[in-house]
């Protein structure tokens, strides 16, 4: 049976560096076919030439068996490929439907059919378990919601080939098992499904097949039965891989670095929290509860009132970012392009941003001494690429390695993430986790906001799980396990008593 | 006759003490600030004759629209008279005849209005002013030679009448070459810009004819800072040109728009609201400064802002002489 | 239950639509009524018709030229070019109108080089990819140069009738100006005026979405154009002439009345409704300080002030909650 | 070889191009005194530009420079005063004036997070309230020796405001890409938020990029002011849009973030240029016009086009 979409041989390269090199793939009907690779491997590059939005340099892209002369964005629609991109194709002021329904509008008279897409994007809603109004606007949105939406926009479009760039990166648990079971069933109705992440127990539930691509050279092409997830890091990796979580062993102190009482900021309500020197605490919950603004609040990134905080030993809140920084705090933020990084500057000017910010004003710059420190840090945190090329230059999980790396030469006494393995292979996470708990024994606070339950559970001192704008519950590290994490986001202890 | 009656505008019940809407197209220049001066003068002196008893003051920031959005709200509000300096030729024409038609009385001044929906117009002869700038320059070449033209800004009536006013003289002299012309605003800065650009490109300059503004004070620089002599050149009353003038010792001839139009007109809208015959169009004679009354003028320079013009003395027998005029 | 619910449609979703997008811009809103009492308090002739009339009138010329700079900024554009644009059209209309061609051929010529030139203009700024403040500023030379040439000087004619037809005592301009707003809704309902927003705000997702990204900006270029000259064609009726540089000012007022109105530069970022309130503002603000008995000095103290404030207020409040 | 590609070369080469042509063609412009009279006109809008340079990398834009210039060429002379031989205390004064003005329009934008745009065209209608106030005032012409020489003396042969404009470049090249202050800039300019997340004080810069500009602004306006002998409303009318266009055609990005004073430099030579060479060209106003339009086209289609961004 010829497949619905292939690619035969394709290379692509950029500026004369090759990202793909005879690379192909095939998508077969009822099947969900993994991608796997490192960070900058060329997954999404390789999708992007699937779906037409970048055109091959050599190679060709075959649709049911028919090579496709010049593959666009408008052909691939009409084949019935629907991707959902790893950067968002959303646009903030447009409502969920209006986004849902871009590029394809049900026409009456020419005009968009507004009924007919109401009904079409609330079935399409309906699917992903996005339950706000059709009219509310996407930039009122958080990340993980607006994420169901790019899903649902790939839905409505009724494909038969389904092309997801870890879609689950910014989705909780709950929200993750909603789009397993939605995929499940797609595949069943004889959909093709490719589907990248760097998740490898989703991988491993879900697929059938996997692509393993390794410096834009495809290294195996087979089907998962008969591999478990270490085989398939050795795939990606080309050696053994060592365990994801590194061993955990107690470093926190009973000291707190960070203390407030009646915390007020965003969405979080008078909450009390303590935060130890020497821990690594995580928080935990349902996207969109309030984490986020309790990070930012603490950070002095927005407007936050408190009965009373100590941080590091000095009474107050922070009151600016600056200050915050000259306290020891640092932040790294979820969302990479808009908040971590100046994607039109190169990637050392990146690294080196923190130190501007607090260096004297008209103190003249060493350029040497710069690139020095950017190559340390790459060095430290394997970032691959140029230095002196443009961040935008680089692939989703080395921009954030970079977001991270820009804090390690002021070390920083707290540490506020914000999920910061999002998107990052498997390798890195490993090292990311090994610097986290590293910089805990250390003595440090880190303070782990993660949509990755898995990782609260084996880094963790503790966990703060938040839902509605409170700590629903603290739970220690003996009472630490995803469903214990799951149960108390969802609130259900309530629902039981109530039961 | 009805046009004629028309023309007069004004109608209904109006009674001493009046207001007045003086429509300003644009408060800031330092012409415009003298302007103001002389109406203010005009107005506490009507003032205390019990004729006025408020100036209503708006400033269309130099855009036509939002003068006729004024007009339309002095309409509104049924002022006396209303004295303007027209942001267009064209542009206020319709708002004008309105106000005509609800009886308010119309002086418009300096920049006029291409419509007879007035009580009157007051003005200098633009076109004469071209003419005897012209004669002036070619006397003073001799009849032949390469001159440069500087205009005032393009697209507008006042600098074109000028320019075409010149043209009779110039034809009528054909060993009177025209080296280049430019069109800015009348300014010292752009000017001097220009003509220095001038200079280089035309090396022989035997005249500048310079049609207004502070146009002449920029070219007297221009040719200075490049070690040029200096040539005849035509002017305005601008009191750095006039320095210049008496400083470079320069062969030149000068006329001017007299601030005091302002005053004038205020003078005559009241004139025309106390039932006064006025003519339907007020020519100014131009005034015109020369080597034999520089000094003159000079010497009442300190009285005048350094930016400014020193314009003729005015008093309220000249105002009553010029509106007996037919 | 369910066959019911499934058989109609589902929700209904344009007028919500709609609704959430006074959300940015009620605050403008409550200013602006603000100002139109007190206009109407210190001016009651402003309830007749005729007052209606000329009251609109002054604000119509700009109401269109803040939605052709609406237009260009939601695609992320702008235009310096607006105020020579206006010049041609009115230049165009008083040539023409009088002439051979009379008014239909004459506002067909005002309609087609407004067409005309916001497509070529958008051309140059979509396709070659140059920034367009300078495009549209070189443009503004260009353009103001043309209108130079039509008419070196002030004059031109516009048939009486239509004069009274646009510019006298009739709110024919109000009814105009709700056409306009309609075939916007319309054209806004449209596939492609739809993808304004997403072709403004995020391209590169619009492109991988399907969107036609660069027609629907060149589009907007042209749709703009064309709101600008038929902005000169009313100035033309209006003042029953042509100037060929009457419009000028509208220019920076065009964006002040777009950014008063909340559109951003990024693009993507606003709505229309508040384009107009913000051009409605602009234009209350001169006649209600006129009868407030401004100074020229008050006048210009007190408009910076209101600018501000109509912008900073709205914001302060958002940090504040 | 990367020298060669990079923008700020490219207008320079644009210039160098337009120049020689535009000898050819006529006579006396290629002259020595007639360049180096363009590059001293230039120093006014590359002194005005040097702020908007940086306001604009920074993000902003700002539409009060015009105004500036006129306020700092006006008042100057209301300020001149026996007291001083070396009429240096009235320009600090000024300079000290026109700084004050930037820096309200700062506080504006980064406090009341006023648009730029909005803010700096706000700030000019201000001033011109104030030019109602202060124009005219000054019935003695009162000449200032500082601004004097400023406008008029060639030491070396090099004019004076020349030689200022040499060493304002040299400054602004320095902190634009030698200092922290500088990087802050580019931050602010390619993502706020990012480089407020960063720990950037972004109210403090941006105060200081817009007193910057007023500063630059002030200094245009005594330059002007020396070479023209006199001040006038409107004196600075030419140089609002003059800088925009310097600054983009010198490969600055609009959009904020990326760019160098180094191509607004040539930038600002070559508007004079073009504005010189359409002088001498006998045409009607209207072909004048639209052959300036023309050539900026043109020339922005060789230096000024903009980079994708994502
Ligand atoms: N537009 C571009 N210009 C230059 N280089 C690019 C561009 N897009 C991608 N690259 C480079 O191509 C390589 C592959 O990138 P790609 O985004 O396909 O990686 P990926 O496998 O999706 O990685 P990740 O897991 O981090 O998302 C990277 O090295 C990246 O730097
Ligand atoms: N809630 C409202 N209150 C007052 N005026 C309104 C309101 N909604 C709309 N208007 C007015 O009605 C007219 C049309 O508004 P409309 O909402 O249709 O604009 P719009 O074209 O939809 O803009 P957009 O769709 O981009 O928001 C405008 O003149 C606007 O000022
Ligand atoms: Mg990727
Ligand atoms: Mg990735």
């Amino acid at each position: 049976m010829a497949p619905l979409l292939a690619a035969r041989g394709v290379s692509k390269s950029f500026f004369g560096n090759p990202v793909l090199r005879d690379v192909s793939i095939a998508l077969q009907p009822g099947r969900v076919h993994a991608l796997l690779g490192e960070n900058g491997a060329g997954k999404s590059t390789l999708i992007n030439l699937l779906s037409g939005a970048l055109r091959p340099d050599g190679g060709t892209i075959e649709v049911d068996g028919r090579a496709v002369a010049r593959m666009t964005p408008a052909h691939a629609r009409q084949a019935g490929i629907a991707v959902v991109q790893q950067e968002l194709s959303l646009t903030a002021s447009l409502s969920i439907a209006e986004n849902i329904g871009l590029g394809a509008y049900p026409k009456r008279f020419g005009l968009v059919d507004y009924s007919a897409l109401a009904a079409r994007a609330k079935a399409a809603c309906e699917l992903v378990g996005l339950h706000e109004p059709l009219s509310t606007p996407v930039g009122r949105l958080p990340l993980g919601r607006r994420q169901m939406v790019e899903i649902a926009k790939a839905l409505y479009r009724k494909p038969r080939v389904l092309i997801l760039d870890e879609p689950t990166s910014s989705l909780s648990a709950t929200e993750t098992k909603i789009l397993t079971d939605l995929l499940e069933r797609l595949r069943s109705e004889g959909i093709a499904i490719l589907y990248i992440s760097h998740r490898l127990n989703e991988v491993m539930t879900l697929c059938q097949h996997v692509t393993v691509l390794k410096d834009g050279i495809c290294t195996a092409d087979r089907t998962l039965e008969g591999t478990d997830a270490a085989g398939l890091v050795r795939l990606m990796v080309g050696r053994d891989p060592g365990d994801l979580f590194p061993q955990w062993r107690p470093s926190a102190s009973p000291a707190n670095a960070v203390s407030v009482r009646n915390f007020s900021a965003g969405l979080m309500r008078d909450v009390d929290l303590d935060i130890r020197t020497g821990e690594v605490l995580g928080i935990g919950g349902l996207v969109g509860q309030g984490q986020e603004d309790l990070l930012l609040g603490l950070y002095g990134a927005i407007p936050a009132r408190t009965a009373s905080a100590t941080i590091n030993g000095t009474p107050g809140l922070p009151g600016g970012v600056p200050r915050a920084n000259a306290l020891g705090l640092a932040y790294v933020p979820a969302d990479r392009k808009r908040e971590g990084l100046h994607l039109i500057h190169t990637i050392t000017t990146n690294m080196m941003l923190p130190a501007f910010a607090r260096l004297p004003a008209l103190k003249l710059r060493s350029r040497r001494a710069e690139r020095e420190t950017a190559r340390g840090l790459a060095a430290q945190l394997g970032i691959k690429g140029d230095l002196a090329r443009q961040a935008q230059a680089l692939s989703g999980g080395n921009q954030q390695k970079v977001a991270l790396a820009k804090w390690m030469p002021h070390d920083p006494v707290v540490l506020l993430l914000n999920d910061p393995t999002r998107g990052v292979d498997v390798e890195t996470k490993r090292e990311i986790y090994l610097m986290l708990r590293a910089f805990a024994a250390a003595g440090k606070a880190v303070v782990l906001l993660s949509s990755d339950t898995p990782e609260l559970v084996h880094l963790c001192e503790r966990v703060a799980v938040v839902r509605d704008g409170r700590i629903a519950a603290m739970l220690e590290r003996a009472a630490l396990s995803e469903e214990a994490i799951v149960s108390a986001a969802m609130g259900a202890e309530n629902r039981k008593v109530a039961a | 006759s009805e046009a004629n009656a028309a023309a007069k505008c004004i109608k209904g019940d109006r009674k001493a003490p009046y207001t007045i809407g003086w429509a300003n197209i644009y408060s800031v220049p330092t012409w415009m600030k003298q302007t103001q001066g002389t109406i203010e003068a005009e107005v506490e002196t009507l003032k205390k004759q019990g004729l006025v008893d408020k100036l209503v003051v708006t400033d269309a920031q130099g855009d036509a629209n939002v003068q006729i959005q004024q007009i339309q709200s002095m309409i509104d509000s049924d002022v006396d008279a209303i004295i303007l300096i027209a942001g267009s030729s064209t542009a206020p024409a319709r708002v004008i005849a309105d106000a005509c038609a609800k009886g308010i009385a119309i002086i418009n001044f300096d920049s006029l209005v291409d419509t007879d929906q007035v009580t009157a117009k007051v003005n200098t002869d633009s076109s004469q002013w071209g003419d005897q700038a012209a004669k002036f320059l070619i006397d003073a070449i001799g009849g032949k030679g390469k001159i440069l033209i500087l205009n005032g800004p393009a697209g507008v009536s006042v600098s074109d009448d000028r320019r075409k006013g010149a043209d009779a003289e110039l034809k009528a002299h054909p060993d009177v070459t025209v080296l280049a012309e430019t069109n800015t605003p009348y300014n010292v800065a752009p000017a001097q810009e220009a003509v220095t650009s001038l200079l280089f490109a035309n090396p022989e300059i035997d005249g500048i004819l310079s049609l207004g503004g502070a146009l002449s004070a920029g070219a007297v620089l221009a040719l200075d800072k490049q070690g040029r002599d200096q040539v005849p050149i035509t002017g305005e009353n601008a009191r750095q040109f006039l320095e210049l003038w008496k400083e470079k010792g320069l062969k030149s001839w000068a006329t001017m728009q007299p601030n005091w139009l302002g005053a004038f007109a205020a003078y005559t809208a009241v004139q025309a609201l106390e039932g006064k015959d006025v003519p339907a169009f007020v020519k100014i004679p131009l005034p015109v400064i020369d080597n034999s009354n520089i000094d003159e003028y000079l010497a009442r320079a300190k009285d005048f802002p350094a930016d400014g013009y020193i314009y003729s003395p005015y008093d309220e027998e000249l105002f009553k002489k010029l509106l007996a005029q037919k | 239950m369910s066959t019911v619910s499934s058989a109609r449609p589902a929700v209904a979703l344009y007028w919500p639509v709609q609704a959430r997008r006074n959300i940015g811009v009620r605050s403008l809103f409550v200013v602006v009524l603000a100002f139109l009492i007190a206009y109407g308090f210190l001016f009651p002739g402003l309830f007749s018709a005729s007052g209606f009339a000329k009251f609109t009138q002054s604000w119509f010329p700009l109401a269109l030229v803040a939605m052709a700079q609406a237009i260009l900024m939601l695609t992320g554009g702008i235009s310096l070019a607006i105020g020579a644009t206006v010049s041609l059209g009115a230049v165009i209309a008083a040539t023409t109108m009088a002439g051979p061609l009379g008014v239909t051929g004459g506002a067909a010529a005002v309609a087609l080089t407004g067409l005309g030139i916001g497509a070529a203009t958008g051309f140059i700024v979509v396709r070659l990819r140059l920034p367009a403040i300078v495009v549209t500023l070189a443009g503004s030379f260009i353009i103001g140069g043309a209108a130079l040439l039509i008419l070196p000087r002030p004059g031109g004619a516009i048939p009486e009738w239509l004069s009274d037809l646009l510019a006298g005592d009739t709110p024919t301009a109000f009814v105009l100006l709700i056409v306009i707003v309609l075939l916007w809704k319309l054209y806004l309902a449209t596939p492609l005026g739809l993808s304004l927003y997403a072709a403004g705000e995020n391209p590169v997702g619009a492109y991988r979405s399907g969107v036609p990204v660069d027609a629907a900006r060149v589009a907007a270029y042209a749709i703009s154009g064309l709101l600008s000259t038929g902005a000169g064609l009313f100035v033309a009726a209006q003042t029953g002439s042509g100037d060929p540089v009457i419009g000028a000012a509208f220019t920076l007022n065009s964006i002040a009345a777009a950014v008063l109105g909340g559109i951003g530069f990024l693009g993507g970022q606003g709505t229309m409704r508040g384009a107009l309130a913000g051009s409605l503002l602009l234009s209350l603000m001169i006649s209600v300080m006129f009868f407030l008995g401004f100074t020229p000095v008050a006048q210009y103290v007190a408009q910076g002030l209101i600018i501000i404030g109509a912008v900073a207020i709205p914001q302060f409040r958002k940090v504040q909650q | 070889m990367a020298v060669l590609s990079s923008r700020p070369f490219l207008t320079v080469a644009i210039v160098a191009a337009v120049w020689i042509a535009a000898s050819f063609a006529s006579r006396g412009f290629g002259a020595y005194g007639h360049l180096r009279y363009l590059v001293e006109l230039g120093a006014v809008i590359g002194l005005v530009a040097a702020g908007q340079t940086f306001v604009v990398i920074a993000g902003g834009i700002d539409l009060s420079v015009a105004a500036i210039v006129t306020v700092s060429a006006i008042s100057l002379p209301l300020l001149s005063w026996q007291a001083d031989p070396t009429g240096l205390a009235p320009v600090l004064v000024v300079l000290a004036l026109t700084t004050i003005i930037g820096l309200v329009n700062g506080l504006g934008v980064a406090l009341l997070r006023v648009h730029p745009m909005i803010m700096t065209l706000a700030m000019a209608t201000f001033l011109q309230g104030l030019l109602i106030i202060i124009a005219g005032g000054s019935a003695v012409t009162a000449e200032n020796p500082l601004v004097h020489w400023l406008g008029n003396a060639r030491p070396a042969g090099i004019p004076a405001g020349v030689l200022l404009w040499v060493a304002v470049s040299v400054i602004v090249l320095t902190v634009m890409h030698a200092t922290p202050f500088g990087a802050r800039i580019f931050a602010m300019g390619a993502n706020p938020l990012a480089a407020a997340l960063s720990g950037v004080p972004v109210t403090s810069t941006t105060l200081a990029v817009y007193g910057i500009s007023g500063f630059t602004s002030g200094l245009a306006g005594v330059l002007v002011l020396g070479m023209n002998g006199q001040g006038y409303v409107g004196i600075g009318d030419p140089y609002l849009l003059a800088s925009i266009a310097a600054v983009v055609l010198g490969g600055t990005s609009i959009l904020g973030g990326l760019g160098t004073y180094a191509g607004t430099i040539p930038g600002a030579i070559l508007l004079v240029t073009i504005t010189a060479l359409i002088t001498v060209v006998n045409a009607s106003p209207g072909w004048r016009s639209i052959l300036f339009g023309s050539l900026i086209l043109g020339l922005l289609l060789l230096s000024g086009r903009e980079q994708a961004r994502r």
